[in-house]
């Protein structure tokens, strides 16, 4: 499955899009995996995930159907 | 509460005007955020926004319902503005028509602060020497 | 600062953002006090506002000196409508803008704060069974 | 000398301008003749005196060149 990449997360990755590793089942385990694979993103002061659109915790279980999205710190207005 | 909420190319404060303004009302509270033409005293070309469309629309909907349940607010609008925008153009229109203006006030200024913290929505900064940030 | 301070017949929001929108400012917070076709529940024909210009217009400009001397604010308008108004029609317009957005919206809720108590204009209320007061 | 009369002053009155009598000399005598005169303005919440264009103390004096206005509860905005 794909994972969104916005703003400076997209420019750190290189990639508007990256495939999930089968492995990788919640939102820890996605940060963790994003963190080793992207040391670039330790930088950020903040990177959220949105599970199906919505701010979603450490422990919220990520499915194959998902929308998922790496949140980098908003900076809208 | 009458809400509209868009996230478009260009938005004006006169489509938020047009959609406020009520007999009804005795109050509105506009807050227009425009691009600076500087950024801590560097000069600024331009802005880009780019914005995660469904997650923010979904996100300023829950500002609004969090304003509907906390104040007595008859209309709102939050109009959000993407892509290239130059010092001058308007980024984002926040308005708010209340009975009271004190609410009206009150609302505005926490959907605005509330929509720079938990939107989706990302600027990059063009600046005169060069940089990207 | 820049100051544009005006007492007439008709006012629009639209002169006060002509007047206050900038490059250098990054926000600009309006006030438009509209005419209601109620107060307190009892439905409201018209209201007329009366005005002793020369002292309305200097109390404004007071309202502005100490706006200047309490915040960095860059540009404000205050207009207010005189003559019979009707539901819907505008009364008065604040706006301002800052390079920061806090202080704008504390900006603007104090000059109609402190219009509403200090200048010399005086509304009567025409209601629908024929009373005014 | 001409003293204005604005708003609801004016309509207890009867009218937009008054005769200051000459043995009134200053804002605390001027209000205690208007209160007697009409008595109706003893009704209002407040009845500020404006001495050439600015709220007036009680002990300010008077002088027959002085613009002198009466100012009920302003309810602009």
């Amino acid at each position: 499955m794909g994972i969104l990449l916005f703003g400076v997360a997209k420019d750190i990755t290189g990639a508007a899009m990256l495939e999930k590793p089968a492995q990788v089942r919640d939102v820890a385990a996605l940060k963790a995996w994003l963190y080793e694979a992207y040391p670039g993103l330790q930088q950020l002061k903040s990177m959220m995930i949105a599970v199906n659109r919505t701010y979603a915790a450490d422990s919220q279980v990520i499915n194959e159907q998902d929308e998922v999205a790496v949140i980098p710190p908003v900076s809208g207005g | 509460m009458e809400i509209l909420i868009d996230i478009k190319d260009t938005i004006t404060v006169q489509e938020a005007l047009d959609f406020i303004q009520s007999p009804a009302c005795g109050g509105e509270v506009i807050f227009a955020g425009t691009v600076r033409n500087h950024t801590k005293q560097r000069p600024v070309l331009k802005l880009f926004y780019e914005c995660y469309e469904a997650m923010a629309i979904s996100e300023m909907q829950k500002i609004a319902t969090q304003v509907q349940e906390r104040w007595e607010i008859q209309k709102m609008v939050m109009l959000h503005a993407v892509g290239d925008k130059y010092p001058g153009d308007i980024a984002v229109v926040i308005a708010v028509a209340a009975a009271h203006r004190g609410i009206a006030f009150d609302a505005c200024e926490y959907v605005i602060d509330t929509l720079k913290e938990t939107v989706p929505i990302w600027k990059k900064e063009f600046f005169a020497d060069g940089e990207i940030a």
